[in-house]
Formats: C-alpha cells, structure tokens, sequence
C-alpha cells in the first residue's frame, strides 16, 4: 500500500508537486515522513499536518496505507 | 443541520429561504432567533486590487471538520437548527464566500453560536485563498483574528 | 442606512435582498461581511401557549431612538451600511418581529454592531410586547437579557 | 398650551386612559407631573419616564408646552 502523501496551496506550489507515495520501513512520524520524502528541505515554519484527515501532531506514528498532508495555515470563510 | 461545499456560485438570501421553508414545516413557530454571517469576496486587501479569488480545500477533511464544528456548537448552545455553506472553486468579486445560519430559541445562543462556527471554521477548516491581483496570484497567508 | 417601522407583516430575506441590491450598485465589492439577525415571534414562552401578540410603540420616540442606537453603532465600527426593521401592531406566530443587518468590510465589526444594535434595541427602544395566550393577554413584563 | 401626558402599554391599562393634560403651576418635575395627575397612586416601581421623546429622570423639570410619557420597561426586539 504505502503511505500517501498530500500537499496543498502554497506548499504545493513551492514544492512543484501535490501528492507522493512513501514506503515506510517500519514505524514512521509525520516528521520522518517528510524528511525521507524531503531530505533537503526542513519542513517550512507554519506547516500543519495531518493524518487521515485529522491534525496530528509531526511526533504521531503513521503506518502503512495511512494518508499524510502538510499544507499551509488554513485561510477560509 | 446542512454543511456543503459549493464549487459555482450560490445566493445567501436564496439558500436561507429554501431552508428555512423546511424549518417552518418541521419546527412552527418553534424559533425566536436567527444569526446569519455572509461573507463575501472583497476586491480590496491591504494595497493591491484584487481582479480574482481561487478557493482550495482538501477533499474529505474540509467536509469532516466542518460537520465537527457545527455538532461542537450544537453540543454547546441549545440550538434548533444551523446551515452551512461554503465555496470552493474560481470565484469573482462580490461573490458570496460562506453562509453560516443559526436557528434557536434565545438570541444570545444563535448569536453566540453562529460567531463561534465562524471563527472556528476560519482557523480549523482546511480552505486556502488564492487571490488573483493585478501584480500575479498570490496566496493568502493567513486570516485576520475575528 | 435604513430604519424603519413595519405594521404589516414583512419578509426578512426579501427585504435583505432588495436592500443589498441597491448596496451592491453602490459599493460594489467593498463589504466582505454581512450580519443578520431575525427575531421571530414563537408560540411558547414559559409555560403558556401563545396563540398572538400585539407590538405597542411610542411614535416619534422609538422611530428617535432606533436612528440613535444606529448612530452609535456606526461610530463606534467602521460599517458601511445598516438595515433596521422592527414590526409594530398585531402578529402571528411565526411572524418576523425585527430585522438587523450589519454591512463592513471586517466580520469582528459587522458581529458586534450587529449584537450591540439587537441589545441596545431591546434595552431601550419604546417597545411593548402584550401577548394573547390562553390565559388571555398579558404584557411582557421584560425582556431577558441577551 | 399645558403639559401633554401620554402612558403606554401595561400601564396605560391599569390606569385605564392613554393621554392626560396638566397646566404647570410654575416649574414642576416628571415626578410633580405624576403626583399632580395620580394624587393617590404612587408611580409604579420600574416605570420609565421621557420628555420629549427623550429618558428623563423623575426630577427633570418640564415646561408648558413639553411632553411627558410614562411607561413600563421596554420588551421590543
């Protein structure tokens, strides 16, 4: 399965692309998710997580088929 | 209790009285309150013009936090109904943005709750504005404390 | 900016709409929140069952009063337009009693006139509620606080 | 001219007339007003008073010509 991998806005746009596929070996954070996706690029300041579509935390273990987003400061309403 | 997301563009006025017609059947004379937000597209913010918005969300998320927000409001205050509505998708100037209505005995519940789905709606529902200027696109990079 | 007193029954959307028409020709663009709020009369209040209620108001006085509470309201946010309708005479259940909305570029701005017109309107426009229960009538002897 | 006196709501109805006219003996107050129309009904706790279409206190003086109402407290909106 893998685990998926979203971008979204700004974040998305700065990194030239909106999704990404990563197979984990053996337990990964959120944080360690993007540095093996993103080994040169810290995480930009700001950027909320989520997993499964649920804010989480970089710290939170995600398994395989789980759903990973990092996306800008939400701007609605 | 309605949430959606629409992708062209709707009518405030319009929406609240198809809903509110249900209301009337199911509920007569049951509600003495009505708290209503509109928020509409400015063409102005800060110094540039703004010509454009586009509204992004997240598939899945955005729907699921907005539904949380509104039964955490109804968990809250003793509400009789609420609707929400929200664009996503290319949107004009003077276009209507988001519609929160809120239906209850007492004024002081309706007001206070149709400001608290606002406010979290603007800091927790994954949406993102990307305004078109007369300088290039530009994403919005946070909103204003309400 | 518009007060004014109705003694027929009106229809708030409607009224809102035909307003923000004439606002949309003359601030295109230029409002991004809208607050709204529509108290209508219920059909319970306590224990009794109210079968009407009649609105008793002091003219001249209460018409004085509205425009100030506006006034205030305006000088104390930036607001770029307001809409006040309150209902005298007899109405039914179900039946729109007042109507406030609240034009600003800033959604803090347009709640809060919105909230502090309906309290000031409650706490000090010459307004009297006689109800028609099944007790027979009887004046509301005040209004809750909001 | 004399001091038109108007009464609403609740306490039009207990007194059971709407409007009085009072012709000043010299300056009197809102309160003299009342005690002057009512001489054996003290004015009820909680009435409110305007002159001229403004709140006045009891103590406010009125003059030949002005406008005096008294009424229970507002339940509009």
């Amino acid at each position: 399965m893998g685990i998926q991998v979203k971008y979204f806005a700004s974040l998305r746009d700065r990194l030239g692309r909106a999704e990404d596929r990563l197979e984990p070996r053996g337990e990964v954070t959120v944080a360690e998710v993007w540095a093996a996706l993103w080994p040169e690029t810290p995480l930009p300041p700001n950027t909320l997580t989520a997993v499964n579509l649920e804010y989480a935390d970089p710290g939170q273990v995600v398994r395989d088929g789980d759903e990973v987003a990092f996306f800008p400061p939400v701007t609605g309403g | 209790m309605k949430v959606e997301l629409r992708s062209k563009p709707f009518d405030p006025l319009l929406e609240l009285g198809l809903y509110q017609a249900s209301l009337d059947e199911r509920r007569p004379g049951r509600y003495g309150a009505t708290a209503i937000f509109i928020g509409t597209m400015r063409d102005f913010n800060g110094d540039e013009t703004v010509r454009g918005m586009t509204l992004e969300h997240y598939p899945g998320m955005t729907e699921r936090h907005l539904q949380r927000i509104v039964a955490a409001a109804r968990g809250e205050w003793p509400l009789l109904d609420t609707l929400v509505i929200h664009r996503v998708g290319e949107l004009q100037p003077n276009d209507p943005i988001v519609l929160v209505a809120v239906w209850s005995a007492h004024r002081a519940a309706a007001f206070a709750a149709c400001r608290c789905i606002m406010e979290e709606l603007k800091s927790k529902a994954p949406f993102w504005k990307r305004e078109d200027t007369t300088d290039g696109p530009r994403w919005v990079e946070h909103n204003t404390p309400g």
